[in-house]
């Protein structure tokens, strides 16, 4: 048998099966971070994450916030972007366009089942691999955290878009809440696929000088480094009592930030404020990064790693 | 001790320390800050006019005994309000972001329109600083429409070269500024060519370029939030002009040509003429 | 009229009333940092802080958990001590020998009001100011935030604890609920004549060369400059709502974050982590910081900033 | 880019190089780890025994070729599983922490009983360095239980005194550390004592420098969780052990002299008798 070639062998150790997809990669482009147009999304693929997530879509168009919207704060950023985004006819539109069959989920975001069962139909012939549940967005009024905090919501908008497609469903959820695990074991026994935590944390910043809010939201999600001590908690918890993989989100912008997140529980991880402070290098840095851990420390696969930590 | 993960991105709140007259309602805002005092011709930084918006601005001067720059036209509410800041009123500034003009020696031409002429003043006193030769056209409505004329005065003297264009020919040339351009690149051979302003006129511009093979260097503007490559709303093409622009060169040009000088993205992400 | 000296003006400018409590400067020592014996709780005030809070006490004695019990990540720590204290009754034995009148704050847990009635007795005597009750400690079970994220409960702790003295009584609540308005509120609504925002966000951090999680407890409570803006945030939103008064911690190092505490709609501020990063300078500092603030402002006392940024 | 705090805190986890015998049960455990090079006599780590305990540890060891080292007596969990790790079995280490014993030229007295010799190893050296003159006392309770007793040896070199003493005189002299002490202090002028181990020896030692007046350093262990002044379990008076100390000068002994040698928190906050 002839000796496959050195890149092929790596990218099979690192490819990881998540919810019936397969992934060339254990990282992902977060939902709402530069995921707007097909050409971004393919740039992010191209630099090597294994997945991308869109911005959240909404039934209708929406308009951010105005600015600020962003604001950098010790070892992180807020942000109240507002879910600006084409809404879903426009964007689905968008997304046909794409040449190929890539590995784009789709986030969405709504005010309650019937939204979403509005959103489903519209969706159909979307070359989309997958969606991902935006149930916890902190900083829009009746949308994300608002609904995604209330674990009987969680299960009927779950089923309900369960019921409008048979590619896999993801639940993104929010450390906002009381009980983070109880609304993963909500969307679980409802038949979501996978679960992503977390999101941002509902924050804030008072300028000293200028003596106001700096968003002109007031109130943002906090993201990066800062957050990734609850986001590995979130993911350790989470898959703790799921079957379904969980996805880790928060913080992850060096290779071992990755390796701690799929040490904690998750099947994969997903790069969101990473993307300011290192570029769109930071999937190929995190790639390598992860697959220098798993030669140095005797891994055939990520798999392998996955949920290490819970031995202890 | 303050931890930042990028430094240019802690928001300073400065004092304007004057607002220069530029046009009846276009203002040249001067403040002090560190981080602007070391930036490059054709980045911008975050403005914050408080209570009404935060927008890019390309900083107009870097460092003028210590003062920076931004000159800014009035719009909407964020650049009305800064328009109308009195000296010692507050604003946010984040930044120095984005690339800047790649400064090379020969025979240049700057190609200004309106606000735009902002970054290329201190682009020619670069330029004019290593040995370039350069020509500077600066483009407006009217003559009350024509932008840091006084600084361009000052800075440009024989052997460089300023050209005035007006639509109505109320100052300098009678046009508008690709005729102005058609007309010079007929007449004199350029290395490079520069441009800022109205997408449309940088469009004409590049495609003359491109017909007599001069190379060329664009900053373009699109809507922004973040500033540091997060939220997308700025993208040209594959490109993030927060962060791979706000200057593209002839390749990227070419490379987003379907959208250079025609669509952008709106606030909701929606693909909209420019 | 003689002139003050200068050192009165400014101490008098940067005095406060709370619930009562007339401190000379803004700034206290927050609960279970180093306030474990009457020397330590002293040394804190010698150092300018105008009141301090007591390691929380429980009914009986507890070891805490095995070390580690600390440790740092980016721009913060994670600890899970584990409510080490001697109990109710020897710690009270212990202040007893306390000197002076000291504005001296005990804070308590418990695991219900059943406990919290019990407490209460035990401590008749005890030269203290006021109490906090941590209904927010994140990582031993029963107690902290386990009760506290309960408004119900939280409204039976404070009416137990209120019955049972009649010094003031300050609710320190978490990040890590639903809905943290409603927790203060339902705390106000039985008598509690303060709100201490926030304790830790429950948090966790895996080491990949260890592969394990450092904490012994696995789970601990993250602290430090990376919570400030979910600190700030609930401190406005609290302030928002309630008429008490509200304590801001979470992350305050520098006088500036003070001062946006303050603006936020903080009546005072506590320090835990900045001990750590500044020493005990750090309520010197903080003092003097605030106090410029104030001048350079053309404010005339600490009041009149507090709650500032809400008027935009 | 990681940003902690401290750089010191940050946990790093390194492999046992060797563990080197030193009593049947003690062990001089080494490692490799940048920070600890530029460690100072008296600082000690927190060394992390996986799944057992962390631990301060003072450093016996800074810079041996680029290894630190720490001498460890078995007493619970944690000790004992540092003193059975493998060479190549990881530790965790965060620090060094803590203040260092002040190295002063002079007659010097090092006094140390058990583990509490390690620190003064390294400070036995850099006060030779700096031209002191050196007598260390080094006691146990018989021969088995003398610790970096080939250290001692090797580096303390007449004009410098090395002084064993045993309980039951198997090596040196017999008896205990303070009787040594005591006969040494009668018959030579000293200008400083330096101290680490049992608390009750340090305390016998102190109370004779200072009826002859002479000043002492003492390094003093207590329980320890934080090692960053948060936790208060390390506090002896109004000190914090691990940011304070562990070293006290004889000022600070004498305003910690109720507690020092007589009592201490437990882990519950209790005071507990020594
Ligand atoms: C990299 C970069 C550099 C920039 N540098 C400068 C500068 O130096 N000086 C300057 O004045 N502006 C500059 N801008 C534009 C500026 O950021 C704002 O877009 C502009 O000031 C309007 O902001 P606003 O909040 O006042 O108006 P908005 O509320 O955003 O817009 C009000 C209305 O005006 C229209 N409008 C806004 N800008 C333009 C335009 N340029 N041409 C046509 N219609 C427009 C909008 O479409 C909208 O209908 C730059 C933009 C970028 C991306
Ligand atoms: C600044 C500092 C430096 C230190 N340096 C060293 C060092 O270089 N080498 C070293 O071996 N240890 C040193 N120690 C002591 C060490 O940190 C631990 O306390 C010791 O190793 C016991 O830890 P453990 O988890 O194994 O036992 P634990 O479970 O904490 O204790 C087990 C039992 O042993 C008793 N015990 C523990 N230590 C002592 C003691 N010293 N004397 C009497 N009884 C004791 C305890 O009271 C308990 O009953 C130092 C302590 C401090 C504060
Ligand atoms: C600018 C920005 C926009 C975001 N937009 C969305 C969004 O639309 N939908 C969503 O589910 N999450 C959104 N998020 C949250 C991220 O997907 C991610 O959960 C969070 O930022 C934590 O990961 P990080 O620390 O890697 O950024 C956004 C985050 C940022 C910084
Ligand atoms: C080591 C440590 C011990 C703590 N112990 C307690 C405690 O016993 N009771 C309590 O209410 N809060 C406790 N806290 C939480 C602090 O009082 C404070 O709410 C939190 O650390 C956030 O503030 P900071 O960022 O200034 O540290 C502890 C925090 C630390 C770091
Ligand atoms: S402005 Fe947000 S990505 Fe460029
Ligand atoms: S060990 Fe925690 S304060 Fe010293």
């Amino acid at each position: 048998m002839a000796k496959a070639a050195p890149e092929a062998l790596s990218s099979s150790k690192l490819s990881v099966n998540i919810a019936g997809l397969t992934l060339s990669a254990p990282t992902m482009l977060a939902a709402g971070v530069v995921g707007i147009t097909p050409s971004l999304l393919r740039r992010a693929l191209d630099s090597g994450a294994g997945a991308v997530l869109t911005k959240s879509i909404g039934l209708n168009p929406r308009e951010g916030y105005r600015n600020p919207t962003v604001v950098g704060v010790e070892c992180g950023y807020l942000n109240a972007i507002g879910l600006g985004n084409p809404g879903v006819q426009a964007f689905s539109e968008q997304l046909k366009n794409i040449k190929g069959d890539l590995p784009i989920i789709m986030s969405l975001f709504g005010s309650g089942p019937e939204e979403f069962s509005q959103m489903m139909p519209l969706l159909e012939d979307t070359p989309v691999k997958g969606y991902e549940l935006n149930l916890s967005c902190p900083h829009v009024k009746g949308v994300g955290v608002e609904v995604g905090q209330d674990s009987e919501m969680v299960s009927k908008i779950v089923s309900v878009v369960k019921r409008g497609t048979k590619k896999p469903v993801f639940v993104k959820v929010s450390p906002n809440v009381g009980n983070v695990v109880e609304i993963a074991r909500a969307a679980e026994s409802v038949g979501a696929d996978g679960i992503t935590a977390i999101n941002t944390l509902r924050a804030m910043t008072i300028d000293v000088e200028a003596k106001r809010p700096v968003l002109s939201n007031k109130f943002g999600g906090l993201s990066g480094p800062a957050i990734r001590p609850v986001a590995v908690r979130c993911v350790y918890e989470i898959s703790s009592v799921v079957r379904i993989p969980v996805v880790g989100c928060g913080g992850v912008s060096k290779w071992s930030d990755a390796v701690e997140m799929l040490l904690a529980g998750a099947s994969a991880v997903q790069v969101g404020t990473g993307l300011a402070t290192q570029g769109y290098g930071v999937f190929k840095a995190l790639n390598e990064g992860i697959l220098r851990y798993l030669s140095e420390h005797g891994f055939e696969r990520v798999e392998q790693i996955v949920g290490l930590s819970h031995s202890f | 001790m303050s931890v930042f993960l990028t430094p240019s991105d802690r928001l300073r709140i400065v004092r304007v320390e004057e607002s220069r007259v530029e046009t009846q309602t276009a203002r040249t805002v001067f403040f002090r800050d560190e981080a602007c005092l070391n930036a490059k011709p054709g980045q911008f930084a975050m403005i914050w006019a408080m209570g009404a918006d935060e927008m890019p601005m390309s900083l107009s001067v870097m460092n003028d005994e210590g003062r920076s720059a931004v000159t800014v036209k009035p719009w909407g509410p964020g650049s009305n309000l800064l328009c109308s800041l009195k000296p010692g009123e507050l604003i946010g500034v984040r930044g120095p972001y984005g690339n800047n003009f790649t400064s090379k020696k020969g025979s240049t031409l700057l190609v200004g329109g309106g606000s735009g002429v902002a970054p290329l003043i201190p682009l020619s006193q670069e330029l004019m600083r290593i040995g370039a030769k350069v020509t500077l056209v600066l483009a407006g409505k009217t003559s009350g429409d024509l932008m840091l004329l006084g600084d361009a005065e000052r800075i440009i003297k024989p052997p460089h070269r300023l050209v005035i264009v007006t639509d109505d020919g109320s100052a300098g040339v009678k046009g508008l500024a690709p005729d102005a351009v058609r007309d010079l690149l007929s007449k004199k051979a350029f290395d490079q060519i520069y441009s800022c302003g109205p997408e449309k006129m940088m469009r004409m511009v590049f495609d003359m370029a491109e017909e007599k093979g001069i190379p060329m260097e664009a900053s373009l503007e699109r809507p922004m939030e973040c500033a540091i490559g997060l939220c997308g709303i700025c993208v040209v093409g594959k490109y993030l002009l927060c962060r791979d622009g706000p200057v593209l060169d002839s390749k990227q040009l070419r490379e987003v040509s379907k959208e250079f000088g025609f669509t952008r993205l709106d606030r909701a992400g929606r693909v909209v003429p420019l």
